[in-house]
C-alpha cells in the first residue's frame, strides 16, 4: 500500500474512476492545466486530456448546470467548486434542479453529478475561506452529503461518490489535506504518512456511503462527529483519559442512525460536535435523532458543540474553532451530570 | 427625497384603459433580411440580431432567402401539429376552470415557436423546453392520452403525481423534465450539448426561454459557457412581449432586442417573426446546421405574443389592454400558415373546418380514456407510497420508515 | 379596529411604512402596477408613486443585490420573492452578503432590508410553490428570520421587520392569506373575519422580532411550531380533547428559547412541528435545544413532526402536509410515554 | 467516446516554456478612436466596445480627442499615488513572505485603473472594488496605518478582525466593504446607484469586477438592472487576462472583448487602455458626466495586466511564461506616467527617486506606528469579545451565552 495525503488520495481516486470509466469528466475552476488551487486534479489533464478535464469559467451556477446536461446526456461528472463558501451561487441548480431531477421525472431523468469542494477553517482564510455549509444541504431532498476525515475515507468514499447513481456533494475538510490536525495550532504539523489511514490502496476500493464508522470504542460517552472534529475529538478523549466512543459519521445523506443509536444505547452520554456554525447546524439533526431514540438510556442531556453563531473570523480563528478545550468542557459537564 | 426621483422606471406600451401600442415592435419587411452563410463568423452577422428574419408576406406568398421550400405536406404537418396544439390548450383550459385538472398554461398565439422549431430538428437533438411550448411534445410524438394524464396526475401520470400540469417529459422522446423554475433548463441544455460534443454526437441541444426569464443569471451562464466552449446548441427566447404582468423592457429590452445579447458572447443571434412558420423553421434550420458543423451555438429570439393569460391563474385584464391581442402586428400563426397554403392551392376552409372536427374527435376520445385513469379528485389514484419512490436511487431508512408512518397514518 | 386578512394586514403593514416614512421602497416581480400575484401590494403603487414600488426583471438574486445597494444608500428595501421556492437563486446575495455586512463592515454598512417571500404549501401549487426554506436561513447569521400564524401578528412582525436594522426574512404562509386552516382540507374554508386575530389596527404597532407567543396555555404537553401548523395545532389538540400548551415560535433567528424553556419545564412533554421536511428542518435545533435546557423535566421523548424527506409532492398534497392525523398520533404516543 | 471530442477548449497563448504571445490583444493607435458626444445614444457607441481607447503615444505624448488635458499637478497627483500604491504593495507582500500577516494581494502593473478613476470621481462617488485596487483607497485619503491595521487584523483593524488582509472599507470615505466573494460588489452598486437616481442625489457607484469574474451571474445582474432603472453607475472591467490560471479566453473573450457585453443591454461599453493614466481617466470622466446628466450606465473595459502572482498562495510560474509581463504590449502605467510628464519638462529621474524615497520612508514609519497596534501573532490583540458583535444590531441572547462560555474556555 502507499502512503498519500488527502489530496493525492483524492487525486488518486479521480484517477482511478477515470481510467476505468470513460465517461467520467471533471470540470471547475483552475482544475485543468494547473491541477487546482490546492492541486486535487494535479496532473489529470495532462493524463486525460482538455477534454475530460475541463477549466471553466467563474460561474458556480454555470458549473453546476453544466454537470447536471453533461449527467442527462451520459457522462459523470466531477465538478470543483473552488472553496465550499463559494457554493451559493450555485445553489439554485443544487437544490432546485440537481436533487429534484429524478424525483420530478420519476426516475427518468436522474443527474449523478458530484459536486466536491473544500470546507472548514484552520488555514487563517478568514469568513469566506473557512465554511461547513453541510446543513444546508443536509435539509435538502435527493442529494447525498458526504465529508471524509482521512486519505483511506476520502478515496474510498469519492470513488463510491462518482460511481453513485445519486448527485453527491462531497466535502473536504481542507485543513486535513495535508495531515491530521487535533485543534492545537500551536504544534508542529503532523504528516498523513505517520497515520495509518494515510496508507491506501493504489488500486480501486469503495467506502460505502451511508455508513458511519467508530474510530475508537469506548464505554463512558458516545461522541458523534465527522471531518475535522474526528482528530479534535479524539485529543479531547486522550487529554481527558476518558473511555470514549468516538465515531465518525461520514455520511450525513444517508445517515447511518442505527450505528449511532447503538452507541449512545450502550453508553448513555453523547455528544455531538462540528465545525459550523451551532444554532441549526448539522448537530441539531443529529442530537434531535438521538434523543427521540435513545432517550430512556440518556443520563445527561446530549451535548451539542460546533462553531459559534457568528461568521467565522480571520482574527479569531482559534477562538472560534471547537478546539479541545471547548470539547472538553462539554464532555465533563457531560460525564458530571448525574 | 428632497429632489425627485430620475430613476427611469419603462414602461407599458399600453395598459388597460389606453390604446394598444405596439409601436416599439421593429418590422422588417417579409423577405428583406439577407441570409448569411451558415458558416459565417458571429462578428459578422450583428445585424441578424437587429432585424426580423421573415417568410411570409401580407399576401400570403414565401418570399426571400430564408424561405426554407417546404414541400406541402410538411407544411400541412405543421398545420396540423399547430391547429392540434391550439385546441388542445383550449380544451384543457376549460377543463381547469371546471376544476378537474389544478392548472394550466396556454401557448395560444405561441404554437409556430414549437412546432415548427420542433419539425425542423432531429428527433434524438435534446429539448430543453419551458412550460409553454406543448407543440414540441405533440411534434415529438407524445400521445394526449399520455399528456393529458400527467394534467391529472393520475395513475398514468409519467411524473408520477410529482410535478404541476404541463411540466412533461419524456426520455424515450428526448424531451427534458420541465421546471417550474424559470431559466433553469438553459445552461444545463449547455452542458447537455457540450456532453454532445466531447462525446463526438451528431446531435444537439434546443431549450426555450421566456424574455421575462432571460432575466435570470441562467441565462447569461447558458450564453456564457455556450460560447467558451461552442457548444452545439440552440437558445430560443420566445419574446411573447409578457411576462404575467410584466412587459418585456423590464428584461432590458427596452433599447435593444434579446437576440442582441448573443453577439456579444461571440455568437449569432436571429430575430425572428415568431408567428410566421417557415421564418422559425427555417431559422431553426440555419442554427442546427451549424451546430451540427461545429461552429457552436445560436441564440434565436422568437417575436411573438402571449394572446391568452398566462396561466390558468391570470386574468391579463387587470394590467393590459383587453383588445392588445388584436392589435399584435404579426398576425396568427396558424392563421397565416393556412392562408399560405390557401394561396398555394393546397388546402381550404373545409379542409380546415375538417382537420379541426377531426382533432377535436380525438381530443374528446383521449380525454375519456385518460379521465378513466383518474384524477386528483375521482377515479383510481396513485399510490401514496410512490411519494417515497426516486428521491434517491435506492430507498434510504429514513424514507421507508416514513412510508411505514403513513401507511399507518392512513389505516 | 378593522377586520384585515393576511393579505390586507401586511398590506397595511407596507402602507403604515411608506406613509411614515419615505426611505421605505418596495420591489419584486409584477408588485408595482399588478400588485403582486397575491396582490400583496395592490394599490401601493398607486399610493406611493412609481419611484416608490418597483416591478423588477425576474432575476432574485439581482433584485436582492439591488436591495442591499438601495439600503447602503439609505433606503429601507422590502423586496418580495414572488415564491419562497424561487428564493434559491438570490441565496449567495443573502447568505454571503446581505447576513455578513454588518459583521465584516465592524458596523459601518449594515443593509437592513426586509424580504418578504409566500411559503408553505396546501394550495396545490406542487414542489415549486409550496415550500418553506426557514432552516435553510436559520442556520445563516446575521439575518432575522420570522413568520407570523395570523394577520394581526403578520401586520406587526412586518412592520417590526421593515423598522429593524437588521436584515429580516419574512416568510408568510400562503396557505394562511385567506383565512385559518386547520389542516382538512375538505372543510369549508374560513375566512379571518370569524377570528379575533383577524381584528387589526388600522395604524402603526409593531409585534416584537424575537418573541414567541402562547397561544394557548396547558399543562399536559407543549407544541412548539408556526405558521400553517399553529392552526393545525390547535385542531389536532381539540380532537384530542388534550390540555397542550401551543407555542407560535414566529420569530425563528432569534429564538426566544426562555419561553419555550419555560413552558416544556411545566409540561413535561414537548412535540415539534413544522411543515418543512423533517430531517434537518428548524424542528431539530427546537428539540436538540429543548432535551438541552429541559432534559431532566422531559418525561418522554421530544416529538418531531414535519413533512416527509422528500419534495412537496403535486398529487400527494395531503398525504405530504402534517394534518391534524399526524400530529394526533405523535401527541398519543408523547402522552403514552411513561 | 467512440468518436473524437469536438469540444472547443480555449487555450492560453502561451503557458510556461513557451514564447509569450500577445498577438489576440486588439490595439488601435493612441488618439485613433473618436470621442463621441457625452449624451450620445448607447446604440451609436457600438465601436468604442471594440477598438482601445488611447491617449500616450509612443512618444509619451497626450493625444488625440479623449485627452483630458490635465494640469500638470494633477498629473504629478496621479504619479504620486500610484508609486505609493506600486510601493506599498512590494512593502506588504514582503510582510506576508516574512509571515506577518496572513495574506496579500498586490495590484501591480493596474494602477492607473484605479488612480486614474478614483480621481476622476467625486469624493462623495461611492466605489465598489475588488480585492485589487487599493490605488482607491489612497487617493480617497485612508492613511497608511488605517490600511495596514487591517493587514494585520490588529487592534486597530477597521474590519474588527473579521475579514481577511486586504478587504478594507470606509464609510466616511465611501469605499463600500470588499467581498470575498467575486462579482458580488456590482449588483450592489447598481442597486445604490437606483438609490441615488430615486432620491435625486448628484452621486454615481462605481464598482471594479476582474474579467474572470465577469463570469459570475452578479455582472449580468448588474448590466440588466443599470439597463432597466438607468442607474447612474460605472462598471469598470479590469481585463488583466488573467484569472488565477485561467486566462480571460474562459469568461468568454476569446470572440468580443468584455466592453462589448455592454451594448447588448443598451448600454455604453467603452474598451480602454488601462495602462495609460490619461484614457483612464477620461473614459471615467466621460461615463462620469453621462451619469450624472440622467443618461444612466457606462461599461468600461480597462486593458492592463497582472503582472505580479494571483496572491500570495499564488505562484505563476506554474501557468504562464516568466517572462510573459515583460511582453505585455501596453506597457508599464507608472513608466508611460512618468516619460510623459517628463517629455513635458514636468519631471525627473532625480524628482522621481526623491518621491520613492519620500514614500517608502511614509511607509517605513506608518509600519512601525501599525505593528504597534499588534498582529495576529505578536503585541496586543483585539478582544475575542467583538467576535460576537455586529451579527446583529443588538446581540441575541445566543450569542451573550457563548460570549459568556468562550470566556470561559479561555480562563
Ligand atoms: C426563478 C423563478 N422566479 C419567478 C417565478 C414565477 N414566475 C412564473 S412564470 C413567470 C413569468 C415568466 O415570463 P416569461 O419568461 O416571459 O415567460 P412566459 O410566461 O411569457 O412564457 C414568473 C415570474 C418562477 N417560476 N421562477
Ligand atoms: C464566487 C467565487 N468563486 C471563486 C472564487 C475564488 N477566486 C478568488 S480570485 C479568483 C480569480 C478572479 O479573477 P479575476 O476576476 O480576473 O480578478 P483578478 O484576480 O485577475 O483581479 C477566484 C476564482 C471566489 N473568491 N468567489
Ligand atoms: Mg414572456
Ligand atoms: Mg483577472
Amino acid at each position: 500500500m502507499a502512503q498519500m495525503n488527502m489530496i493525492q488520495a483524492l487525486n488518486s481516486a479521480m484517477d482511478v474512476c477515470m481510467a476505468k470509466d470513460p465517461s467520467v469528466v471533471l470540470l471547475g475552476q483552475d482544475i485543468g492545466y494547473f491541477g487546482g488551487v490546492f492541486r486535487v486534479t494535479d496532473g489529470l489533464q495532462r493524463k486525460y486530456g482538455e477534454h475530460r478535464v475541463l477549466d471553466t469559467p467563474i460561474s458556480e451556477s454555470g458549473i453546476v448546470a453544466a454537470a447536471i446536461g453533461m449527467a442527462v446526456n451520459g457522462l459523470k461528472p466531477v465538478a470543483e467548486i473552488q472553496f465550499a463558501d463559494y457554493i451559493y451561487p450555485g445553489y439554485d441548480q443544487i437544490v432546485s434542479e440537481l436533487a429534484r431531477l429524478r424525483y420530478r421525472s420519476a426516475g427518468d431523468f436522474p443527474a449523478a453529478v458530484t459536486i466536491r469542494t473544500p470546507c472548514g477553517g484552520g488555514i487563517h482564510g478568514g469568513q469566506t475561506h473557512s465554511q461547513s455549509p453541510e446543513a444546508l444541504f443536509a435539509h435538502v431532498c435527493g442529494i447525498k452529503v458526504v465529508m471524509p476525515s482521512n486519505p483511506y475515507d476520502a478515496k474510498g468514499l469519492l470513488i463510491a461518490a462518482i460511481e453513485a447513481e445519486d448527485p453527491v456533494l462531497f466535502l473536504e475538510p481542507k485543513r486535513l489535506y495535508n495531515g491530521p490536525f487535533d485543534g492545537d495550532p500551536g504544534k508542529p504539523a503532523v504528516p498523513w504518512s505517520s497515520h495509518e489511514k494515510g496508507e491506501v490502496p493504489e488500486g480501486h476500493y469503495t467506502v460505502p456511503l451511508g455508513q458511519a464508522s467508530v474510530v475508537r470504542s469506548g464505554a463512558a460517552v458516545t461522541i458523534i462527529t465527522y471531518g475535522t472534529m474526528v482528530h479534535v475529538a479524539l485529543a479531547a478523549a486522550r487529554q481527558l483519559d476518558l473511555d470514549a466512543e468516538i465515531i465518525d459519521v461520514r455520511s450525513m445523506v444517508p445517515l447511518d442512525v442505527e450505528l449511532l443509536v447503538a452507541s449512545v444505547e450502550k453508553t448513555g452520554r453523547c455528544l455531538v460536535a462540528h465545525e459550523a456554525t451551532r444554532f441549526g447546524g448539522f448537530g441539531a439533526e443529529l442530537a434531535a435523532t438521538i434523543q427521540e431514540r435513545c432517550f430512556w438510556h440518556l443520563q445527561a442531556p446530549i451535548e451539542r458543540v460546533g462553531g459559534w453563531d457568528t461568521p467565522y473570523p480571520h482574527a479569531f480563528e482559534w477562538e472560534y474553532f471547537p478546539g479541545p478545550q471547548r470539547l472538553s468542557a462539554a464532555l465533563t459537564r457531560l460525564m458530571e451530570a448525574a | 427625497m428632497t429632489r425627485p426621483s430620475r430613476l427611469h422606471v419603462p414602461h407599458a406600451p399600453a395598459r388597460p384603459g389606453q390604446p394598444p401600442d405596439f409601436s416599439y415592435v421593429h418590422l422588417s419587411p417579409a423577405g428583406a433580411v439577407a441570409r448569411p452563410d451558415i458558416g459565417a463568423p458571429a462578428s459578422e452577422l450583428g445585424p441578424l440580431s437587429l432585424e426580423l428574419i421573415r417568410v411570409l408576406d401580407d399576401q400570403h406568398a414565401a418570399v426571400g432567402p430564408w424561405n426554407p421550400n417546404l414541400a406541402i405536406d410538411e407544411l400541412q404537418v405543421g398545420l396540423r401539429w399547430m391547429v392540434l396544439t391550439r385546441l388542445y390548450d383550449e380544451r384543457m383550459f376549460k377543463t381547469q376552470r371546471q376544476g378537474r385538472i389544478s392548472f394550466y398554461v396556454k401557448s395560444t398565439g405561441e404554437e409556430a415557436v414549437s412546432v415548427a422549431a420542433g419539425l425542423a430538428l432531429k428527433p434524438t437533438d435534446m429539448l430543453f423546453p419551458s412550460y409553454r411550448q406543448q407543440g414540441l411534445q405533440f411534434v415529438r410524438g407524445m400521445s394526449l392520452v399520455d399528456l393529458m394524464c400527467q394534467l391529472l396526475s393520475n395513475t398514468r401520470d409519467m411524473c408520477k403525481g410529482r410535478q404541476l400540469p404541463v411540466l412533461y417529459h419524456s426520455k424515450a422522446r428526448h424531451l427534458f423534465t420541465i421546471s417550474g423554475n424559470l431559466g433553469t433548463q438553459c445552461p444545463q441544455a449547455v452542458g447537455w450539448a457540450m456532453a454532445s460534443a466531447i462525446k463526438g454526437q451528431d446531435d444537439l441541444a434546443a431549450t426555450w426561454i421566456g424574455e421575462g426569464s432571460t432575466a435570470a443569471a441562467d441565462f447569461h451562464n447558458a450564453l456564457l459557457f455556450a460560447s467558451v466552449y461552442h457548444a452545439p446548441a440552440i437558445l430560443n427566447v420566445v419574446n411573447n412581449q409578457w411576462a404575467i404582468s410584466t412587459f418585456q423592457g423590464f428584461a432590458a429590452a427596452e433599447q435593444r432586442s434579446f437576440a442582441s445579447r448573443a453577439p456579444s458572447y461571440g455568437i449569432p443571434g436571429l430575430r425572428v417573426d415568431g408567428n410566421d412558420y417557415l421564418a422559425v423553421y427555417a431559422a431553426t434550420r440555419w442554427a442546427a446546421e451549424r451546430a451540427r458543423r461545429g461552429d457552436g451555438a445560436t441564440l434565436i429570439e422568437l417575436v411573438t405574443y402571449r394572446s391568452s393569460a398566462h396561466s390558468s391563474s391570470d386574468d391579463p385584464s387587470r394590467y393590459r389592454p383587453k383588445d392588445e391581442p388584436e392589435h399584435w402586428p404579426l398576425g396568427d400563426p396558424i392563421e397565416r400558415l393556412k392562408q399560405h397554403l390557401i394561396a398555394l392551392g393546397a388546402w381550404s376552409q373545409t379542409q380546415h373546418a375538417a382537420l379541426e372536427a377531426e382533432l377535436n374527435e380525438q381530443l374528446s376520445i383521449a380525454w375519456k380514456e385518460a379521465v378513466g385513469y383518474g384524477s386528483l379528485s375521482d377515479g383510481p389514484k396513485l399510490h401514496s407510497d410512490l411519494m417515497f419512490e426516486d428521491v434517491f436511487k435506492d430507498m434510504p431508512q429514513n424514507l421507508i420508515d416514513q412510508r411505514a408512518q403513513l401507511r399507518l397514518e392512513q389505516g
